[in-house]
């Protein structure tokens, strides 16, 4: 069959042993991997080769463009666009526009958070070709499974085959573009 | 297999999430844009009236002065509607029989008043006094628009409140001498804001934006 | 929201002509006598759907209905486009018209006969507004409740708008034509069975077309009954005098006044000439000001009561004999004094009795129209021997054209009908089937009367039993002349075309002459004018032409008041007592302070408005006093029976403090069948316990509880602790523990001119967070009220319904806490319940300079303005209520359902065109008038002058009888309202909450008899 | 399984956070289950069935409201504010302890959070569905709510920025925000497992749009670990705002039991309070019906007992703090305010709250009764009647009798006021039921980890 091939998926049974597996395929040489599992395992990420992400950064501007807005919002009309002189009160009351100032802060940092959580993620993406590996759907039940992806300058069919072969998998598979 | 999608998929989603931004943001446009539109708004929009009245005609080619009709407009917040016999005045001796001014002898025969479409209608809640503004030096055409290039009046601005207070707020940028109030055709000069600044002083123009000025 | 300003387009609709305005009643009126539905709802003359007692119209079908229309104003407020506006200009425009400009007209109101002076505001030919007639000697510019309201009667939907023959729609040419035949009889024999039943006439015009009416008939009767007027002062008069004359008094001269059983400030015809020269008698400028001293002693709590240094609830019964122990004091003859009623002392006797003699020609009797003629006669012959007379009791000619015995007049009337003397009889504008005494069996004789024709502004219950209704036009829209309480001419000149083609008695008896189209206008310039012939009525020289038009321009006619007249009574006066059965419980009846004597009964404002003392709205009830009603069991709104003499009536009990023991106070004007939407079935009628030759004073009563309840709504609760202890009720003792009420004597006042003033540390100086605002501005509003002149008369509400569109919400509505009124005179009481010192307090927007209510708004509805004015923008509320809660005052009010009546089209042209109409889910409140003072600012602006003091008054302060509201500039320290908040006895209410209230006090003062302990 | 036929016997109650003897595959399978496989019961379909009922009472009301206004309410002048604010306040309350389980025991690595976060944050966003319905329904002209929003508008106004209602508009529409996508990213992964473990394809594909292809890879995992974390160190202020912005609707006002500064934490704490309260009155049916005794055990039941203990304590203690201030501060209007609210006409409202959320919640104290599930939820019921008539009588209180005496009045409930109340309960519990058939009610990704801790502990101990 002339598919084009994405990786070869190999299929673990603990945490414990994708862990061990994915260390034991970097010192291999091997980069262009991932790690797919049903819950988080710590260090699984660094192993595959994914160190530190930008996301809190991302909330931050966030949080400060939130928390100008929300002054700027109070503070214009009632300065420029349109004072006037309620109860007595100066113009610029600008302890009665905390509230507003804080609760914009928030909001917008949280939708950073997540919209950027998911973009970073690159989602979303509805298809993917680890999908397309026969017993994936265990992935996020009771399955844990490492993917080195054709693209990996070392890969070779054979040899990382062999290789994931021998860390005893449950099984390897082809996953096909 | 769990692929459950086409890989088509990926883009149509993406796709349909930034189209989805657009619309909301589109939605928005549209809603502006219809809030500012004439039939929204009756602005630039000729209604059906008993007699085609034509300011064009009766101030420049007549050269009538406004309050020749409009009798209170400097001494009441309303302008004033000519009575029947105002225009009789004329009509009786010229177009005596003119098809077109036959609704206007009917009501002098009649009694009967002509019934005028209205063209600048404020809600009810608004209170707005034709004389302090005539005095204030802001001309008719300011917020009637060219009338003496009008031959069927229609209303030149959308007369919302944001209007009103464009001009409440910066009023050095439209008023004028007041021996210009009443030109039917007015354009401002290049130096108006120059102008205007020193109108302001002259005439003690004060920039009301509280609401009682307006709502009572 | 919209606001009836469309209606000014309608420039043609209601012009003073306003043929075409008749036209079309008439037209409709055509076409709809056609159908039967409506056929119907004349029989019982107010259509469903227009009655004004639930402007909501809370049934559930008129509700939808409303909603319907009020979706509708939502969405004009909302996201749809305006509505197409037509404008429909003159045809032809009256000169003196420029649109969007008020004119002013003086007028008077005849009430109970005699003459209110009156100035009309009309916008383009509709009256909206009245007020009192600055030039008018019996006005000063004030105005009562009565003729505020007046207005609304004008517009009434529920008049009658068509003559009735039989009780089928006719015509005034068919009655013409019918009664012509009439009178054919009634030629051939003189006027034999013809008889002619009014009011009180004091009408100079009207007199003299009944004299040539009598002429034409000479056997003919004219008989008058006011059923309210003054019949026992009339007779006291004779039997002091042995004629009739017109008492008046002069409060200006009056340092001691003694009032028995008299609500002199508001039941008399020169009520507020009184107010006003008794206020400003007794206004304090200062701590070396003086005031005059009022001793009142009467059976149930009244404003003039309120007013007393020295109040004394004593049976109206009773009070003969304290007059007489007085008189006695003051060595007069006093005739069989019975002994002293056990609440009055004879130490408090001398008292009074050496204050009266100290101050000989300055003091002054004053006798309520309860009181019976020997009592009148009394206070004739103490003031004589006082030697009052001519100081501050000046006696002229009767007002009456024809001054007579109206009951024994109205008796005569009745047994002529009864033997079937009587033919044809004219009711004119009187409605004796509702009014008559209970003796005098007026409706069981009228059906013995051939051929009855009523005159009368509704198809009231005379109209019923009548061939032929005529609908009566209104005072503003008719010619004629009045008589003042001096006797002065007032004109009465119409601001409107009769709305409903109504008749004037001058035309109706024009009719019985036979000349069917003569103009009540000719009448009475041409009456003047023959008069101005004879009479010095014109001063010399001048040409009738100018006096008349002056004349009109003042409302009243120069020189007409007639001169002093020098009377002494009889030596005998004194001694003449009348024998008063002084036994038992009594019951007084007195006319109602809100409807009157019931004529006024289809009034919604008057309906709706707080009766004083009680707050008591759409209900008359038996007034009782704590202690009595402890001994009889009775608990507030329990229906008791009242039964004399084989009469009865029930109606709810009322336990309020400050009502004489033993005596039983229950209002007049209630319980009508036929007054309209509004009166119908409203209250209990007292009419069938009064009898004629006991009009006011029923003893010998026997109360029952009869187990019933009935629902008593007022506007301000009256928690009464516990009946039989001496403590006033809980909402008064807080009144006073804050402050709210500050009342001190004259002499504690002289001693402590600041004792009203707040402790530093709660003045409004105290520290704030921000930096205050500056009013910088030319003008900044502010308003003082004087308690110490303000006597609670509710003429200041009225006043502000009219000015403001303020909407009418029914029983129900008040019920729930939602009366739509922005100014209120809330009453708190003080010391042990059975008399208690009753306080007026006017509550209205303070305007606080920091406004709770603005800071809370959501969208900036409500804001202030430069010049210091809590505005509210009635537009832009989308009715979050928050203000009203953080409002310490409770002054907003709320439209919790429309209350605004958009439906009925008679009423559009009453509205004040310069206040917006509110809508449903606003909310709404005092605005010092916002547009008096916009007009005002434009003008000045536009016309280059500046804003004199003074020139701006709010509609409260402009009809207030005793000038106890004053507005003004707080910026100019030379304005009438800075001089008075310069005094010392100024307070704001809530001070120490830092609202910096732009409405303040003056605090209340009394100057007690020092020699009168406790 | 079947819920409604199910034959097990004895239910095993263990003190630890999850049964022992569980798998990766137990967990997932047995909640993923309840939405996939499990028919559709009698008792669901009921419980449905009458909230939909009381919808429909919300709709009736709603629209009389609509039509003829708020006149249909008792309220008047002066209480201007009646049932509409109570309940909303209430409802904003109760939505906290959502929230406050996810967001804040997550921040304090708490374990027990596991399986009730889930259906605990889905309950908040519904009861803030149901009190952001209030304001806009009590207002006199609702058609015109936009002018809260700040928009350039054709009149060139804007909102006034000093009033707590704009403040309320924004910290509600927030929180509803924020625990919406709180509450997505937590279902991301389970949304994949469903969609995995679901048989037809029209579900695969309805879970597959839903969990935008989550394939738990290693680096997404890493990602989505700090998202929560953020999100979680975000909520917890933001629970804590919205409530404090809440009680500034009293506050800010001068009125006398409304102007005090104790509100803000008493507040809190209070919704804290019911929000724990509502929860149990969830969950100790919904394991009794599901058999979740394996998840939500006897520790869980335990703890959210102490909570309602603790937080109650601190309202209690506010109570008290009221009272004392009221008669310390010498405020005449302050000490009326409280003698009225003692012993004037609304006294027994108040005598029942002070049983409901001091007395009777003191039970707790004692061990045996926090395991007893059907006291703890009654004692829930109960502290939720108190936390209502709370508001309640802060509101009514308040505003009948304060400043002018002659201004005083009543408020009396019209049928309109309690229909609106009972139907927004429909509008909750018709979300609810919904959501416990379609999404899974735990968090099945946080149990496998619970799981996977579990077994670590384990070998620690055997080692």
């Amino acid at each position: 069959m002339a598919q084009i091939l994405y990786g070869l998926m190999a299929e673990f049974e603990t945490p414990e042993q994708v862990l061990e597996a994915a260390e034991r395929a970097r010192d291999e040489g091997y980069r262009r991997m991932d790690a797919y599992t049903p819950f988080p395992v710590e260090g699984l990420a660094e192993a595959v080769g994914f160190y530190r992400t930008r996301l809190s950064a991302i909330v931050l501007c966030g949080g400060l463009t939130g928390c100008c807005t929300g002054f700027l919002l109070c503070w214009w009309p009632n300065v420029i666009g349109y004072p006037l002189n309620i109860g007595g009160k100066p113009y610029n009351s600008w302890p009665a526009f905390i509230p507003i100032t804080f609760e914009l802060t928030i909001l917008f940092s949280a939708l950073s958070a997540v919209i950027g959580m998911i973009a970073l993620n690159g989602l979303p993406m509805p298809y993917h070709p680890v999908f397309n590996a026969p017993r994936f759907d265990l992935a996020s039940r009771d399955r844990f499974f490492l993917c080195i992806e054709a693209r990996d300058p070392k890969f070779s069919l054979t040899e990382t085959r062999d290789f994931l072969g021998g860390l005893d998998p449950v099984e390897v598979s082809e996953v096909e573009c | 297999m769990p692929q459950v999608f086409h890989r088509s998929m990926n883009t149509i989603s993406r796709v349909s999430l930034v189209g989805a931004v657009l619309l909301i943001g589109g939605l928005g446009y549209l809603g502006w844009a219809f809030n500012q539109s004439p039939y929204y708004t009756n602005a630039k929009l000729q209604l059906e009236q008993p007699v085609p009245f034509s300011h064009k005609h009766h101030t420049m080619d007549d050269g009538i002065d406004c309050r020749y009709c409009h009798t209170s407009v400097e001494k009441s917040s309303f302008a004033g509607i000519p009575p029947t016999e105002t225009c009789m005045t004329c009509h009786s001796q010229i177009w005596t029989n003119a098809s077109m001014l036959e609704p206007v002898r009917a009501s002098y025969a009649t009694g009967q008043s002509l019934e005028w479409a209205r063209v600048n209608a404020l809600p009810d809640f608004v209170y707005f006094n034709h004389s302090i503004h005539v005095k204030k030096g802001i001309g008719c055409t300011t917020c009637h628009g060219q009338l003496g290039e009008m031959p069927i009046t229609w209303k030149e601005n959308t007369l919302y409140m944001r209007w009103c207070i464009d001009c409440h707020k910066h009023p050095e940028q439209y008023v004028r001498r007041r021996e210009d109030v009443f030109k039917a055709v007015y354009h401002p000069p290049a130096n108006q804001v120059e102008m205007g600044r020193q109108l302001v002083r002259e005439y003690k123009i004060r920039t009301f934006t509280n609401c009682e000025t307006c709502h009572r | 929201m919209t606001d009836s300003k469309g209606n000014n387009l309608n420039l043609v609709q209601l012009g003073p002509q306003a043929d075409s305005a008749r036209d079309r009643f008439w037209r409709s009126l055509d076409e709809r006598a056609g159908n039967e539905a409506y056929q119907k709802s004349l029989a019982q003359e107010f259509p469903a759907g227009r009655s004004l007692k639930n402007p909501a119209g809370l049934n559930r079908r008129d509700l939808l209905k409303l909603m319907g229309a009020s979706a509708g104003l939502a969405g004009l407020t909302a996201c749809t486009k305006l509505p197409p506006e037509k404008i429909v200009p003159y045809v032809r425009q009256p000169e003196e018209f420029v649109p969007g400009i008020p004119l002013f007209y003086a007028t008077a109101m005849p009430f109970g006969g005699v003459g209110r002076g009156l100035l009309v505001e009309s916008h383009l030919g509709r009256p909206t507004k009245v007020e009192g007639n600055p030039g008018h000697p019996g006005s000063l510019g004030g105005a009562d409740v009565f003729g505020q309201a007046s207005v609304l009667t004008l517009y009434d939907p529920d008049r009658s708008q068509v003559p009735y023959h039989l009780g089928h729609v006719s015509a005034w040419e068919e009655f013409i034509a019918d009664f012509g035949n009439a009178l054919v009889n009634e030629r051939a024999t003189g006027g034999a069975g013809l008889r002619i039943l009014t009011g009180t006439i004091t009408s100079p015009t009207l007199a003299d077309q009944m004299k040539s009416v009598l002429s034409r008939f000479p056997s003919a009767r004219w008989h008058q009954y006011e059923p309210c007027g003054r019949h026992n002062a009339r007779e006291g008069a004779r039997l002091a005098f042995g004629q009739y004359v017109n008492t008046v008094y002069r409060f200006d001269k009056a340092d001691v006044i003694l009032s028995l059983d008299s609500d002199v400030f508001f039941a008399e015809p020169g009520s507020l000439r009184y107010a006003r020269d008794f206020a400003n008698h007794r206004r304090v400028s200062g701590p070396d000001s003086s005031m005059s001293r009022l001793y009142a002693i009467e059976s149930t709590p009244s404003i003039t009561g309120s007013q007393a240094d020295h109040r004394i609830p004593l049976r109206s019964s009773d009070i003969e004999a304290v007059a007489r122990s007085v008189a006695a004091g003051l060595g007069l003859q006093a005739g069989n004094a019975a002994p002293l009623p056990k609440e009055v002392s004879a130490d408090v006797v001398a008292a009074i009795v050496r204050d009266l003699q100290s101050h000989k020609g300055s003091s002054l009797v004053v006798v309520g129209e309860q009181q019976p003629a020997a009592v009148h006669a009394l206070a004739h012959a103490m003031n004589h021997a006082l030697g009052n007379t001519g100081q501050t009791v000046i006696f002229t000619e009767p007002l009456e054209a024809s001054a007579t015995d109206e009951i024994k007049s109205l008796k005569d009337l009745v047994s002529d009908m009864d033997s079937g003397h009587v033919h044809t009889l004219l009711i004119l504008g009187s409605n004796p089937a509702y009014n008559a005494p209970a003796d005098v069996p007026f409706v069981a004789a009228l059906n013995k009367v051939d051929f009855r024709v009523h005159l009368g502004l509704y198809s009231d219950e005379t109209a019923d039993l009548c061939h032929w209704h005529i609908p009566e036009a209104h005072y503003l829209e008719s010619w004629g002349d009045v008589r003042n309480y001096d006797g002065s001419v007032s004109i009465v000149q119409p601001l409107i075309a009769p709305l409903y083609g109504g008749k004037t008695l001058l035309e109706v008896l024009a009719l019985v002459q036979g000349q069917a189209s003569v103009s009540p206008h000719d009448m009475v310039r041409g009456y003047w004018q023959q008069q101005s012939g004879g009479r010095s009525a014109q001063p010399a020289g001048a040409s009738f032409e100018s006096f008349w038009e002056t004349s009109l321009n003042n409302g009243w006619l120069e020189g007409t008041a007639p001169p002093a007249k020098q009377v002494t009574p009889s030596a005998d006066t004194a001694a003449k007592s009348s024998a008063q059965d002084v036994q038992g419980l009594e019951v007084v009846l007195r006319p109602d302070p809100s409807v009157w004597d019931g004529s006024l009964a289809n009034n919604a404002w008057l309906m709706e408005l707080p009766r004083p003392f009680s707050k008591l709205t759409w209900d008359n009830t038996l007034l009782v006093s704590p202690a009595t009603a402890a001994r009889l069991g009775l608990q507030r709104e329990d229906v008791v029976k009242l039964q004399i003499e084989g009469r009865e009536v029930e109606a709810p009990v009322m336990v309020l403090p400050g009502q004489a023991a033993n005596s039983l106070t229950l209002h007049l004007g209630y319980g009508r069948t036929r007054a309209g939407g509004v009166g119908n079935g409203v209250g209990a009628n007292a009419y069938p316990i009064r009898t004629s030759d006991a009009p006011w004073i029923a003893t010998g009563v026997t109360a029952s509880k009869t187990g019933g309840k009935h629902h008593l709504v007022t506007t301000q609760n009256h928690h009464l602790i516990d009946q039989k202890s001496t403590k006033v009720e809980e909402e008064s003792e807080n009144a006073f523990d804050r402050g709210l009420v500050r009342v001190g004597t004259l002499a504690d006042y002289k001693q402590r001119p600041d004792f009203a003033q707040d402790p530093p540390e709660e003045s409004t100086e105290a520290p704030s967070m921000y930096f205050p605002y500056h009013y910088t501005q030319a003008n900044s509003w502010g308003m003082s009220i004087d308690l110490n002149s303000c006597i609670g008369c509710n003429a200041c509400i009225v006043a502000c319904y009219a000015e403001n569109n303020i909407s009418v919400v029914g029983k129900d509505e008040v019920d729930n806490g939602r009366d739509m009124q922005w100014i209120r005179v809330d009453t708190y009481f003080r010391g042990d319940l059975d008399n208690p010192e009753a306080y007026h307090e006017l509550m209205l927007c303070q305007h606080c300079e920091n406004a709770p209510c603005e800071y809370v708004c959501p969208v900036g509805a409500t804001v202030h303005s430069p010049e210091g004015l809590n505005l509210m923008v009635y537009n832009r509320c989308v009715g979050t209520r928050y203000c009203s809660n953080n409002c310490p005052y409770k002054v907003r009010r709320f439209n919790f359902k429309l209350y605004s009546d958009w439906d009925t089209p008679s009423l559009f042209p009453l509205r004040n065109p310069d206040v917006t109409v509110r809508s449903r889910g606003v909310m709404e409140k005092c605005t010092y008038c916002v547009q008096r003072i916009m007009e005002a600012k434009i003008a000045a602006d536009r016309d280059e002058t500046v804003i004199a003091d003074g020139q701006i008054q709010t509609a409260c302060q402009q009809t207030c009888p005793t000038e106890a509201i004053v507005f003004g500039n707080l910026n100019d320290p030379e304005s009438k309202v800075s001089k008075r908040k310069a005094q010392t006895r100024d307070y704001g209410l809530l001070r120490d909450l830092n609202v910096r209230p732009r409405t303040t006090y003056l605090a209340r003062l009394r100057n007690p008899n020092p020699e009168i302990k406790g | 399984m079947d819920p409604e036929n199910d034959n097990r016997t004895a239910v095993v109650e263990t003190e630890e956070v999850i049964a022992p003897g569980h798998t990766y595959a137990s967990v997932s399978d047995r909640v993923t289950d309840m939405v996939l496989t499990w028919p559709i019961g009698i008792r669901w379909a009921a419980g449905l069935a009458l909230a939909l009922g009381l919808l429909f009472v919300l709709n009736l009301a709603l629209g009389v409201v609509f039509t003829i206004g708020v006149g249909v309410w008792g309220i008047n002048i002066p209480v201007g504010w009646g049932f509409a604010i109570t309940n909303f306040v209430w409802w904003i309350g109760i939505g906290h302890a959502g929230t406050l389980i996810s967001a804040f025991l997550l921040l304090m690595r708490q374990q027990w959070r596991t399986s009730i976060n889930r259906f605990a944050e889905a309950m908040t966003i519904f009861a803030v569905a149901c009190a952001g319905m209030f304001p806009l329904a009590h207002m006199g002209r609702p058609w015109l709510f936009y002018w809260l929003l700040p928009y350039p508008d054709t009149m060139g106004t804007w909102p006034q920025f000093r009033s707590p209602l704009v403040w309320d508009v924004f910290a509600v529409s927030t929180y509803l925000t924020v625990s919406l996508v709180f509450w997505y990213t937590g279902l991301l992964p389970d949304l994949a497992t469903l969609r995995d473990r679901a048989k037809s394809r029209a579900v695969k594909i309805i879970y597959g749009f839903a969990s935008l292809g989550w394939r738990g890879s290693a680096s997404h995992w890493s990602r989505y670990e700090v998202a929560s974390l953020l999100l979680a160190g975000l909520s917890t202020p933001l629970v804590v705002s919205v409530h404090t912005v809440v009680s500034f609707d009293f506050t800010i006002a001068i009125i006398p039991g409304w102007h005090s500064t104790i509100f803000p934490p008493y507040f809190v704490a209070g919704a804290i309070y019911s929000g724990f309260a509502m929860v149990l009155t969830l969950a100790i049916p919904l394991r009794k019906y599901y058999h979740l005794e394996d998840f939500v055990t006897m520790k869980h039941l335990d703890f959210m007992g102490k909570v309602m203990l603790a937080t109650g304590l601190v309202v209690a203690y506010s109570y008290v703090m009221e009272a004392f201030m009221a008669f310390y501060s010498g405020n005449q209007y302050e000490r009326y305010m409280m003698l009225n609210r003692m012993t004037g006409p609304y006294a027994v409202t108040f005598w029942t709250l002070i049983f409901c959320n001091l007395v009777g919640p003191q039970v707790l104290w004692i061990r045996k009764f926090r395991q007893s599930p059907w006291l703890l939820f009654g004692v829930s019921l109960v502290v939720q009647t108190g936390m209502w008539l709370e508001r309640f009588v802060i509101i009514i209180t308040g505003l009948h009798r304060d400043f002018i005496p002659s201004s005083w009045g009543m408020f009396y409930p019209t049928r309109w006021d309690y229909m609106t109340f009972l139907g927004t309960l429909g509008l909750f519990f018709t979300l609810f039921y919904l959501f416990i058939r379609v999404m899974p009610m735990i968090a099945i990704h946080e149990l496998r980890d619970l799981v996977h801790k579990k077994q670590h502990e384990a070998k620690a101990e055997s080692h």
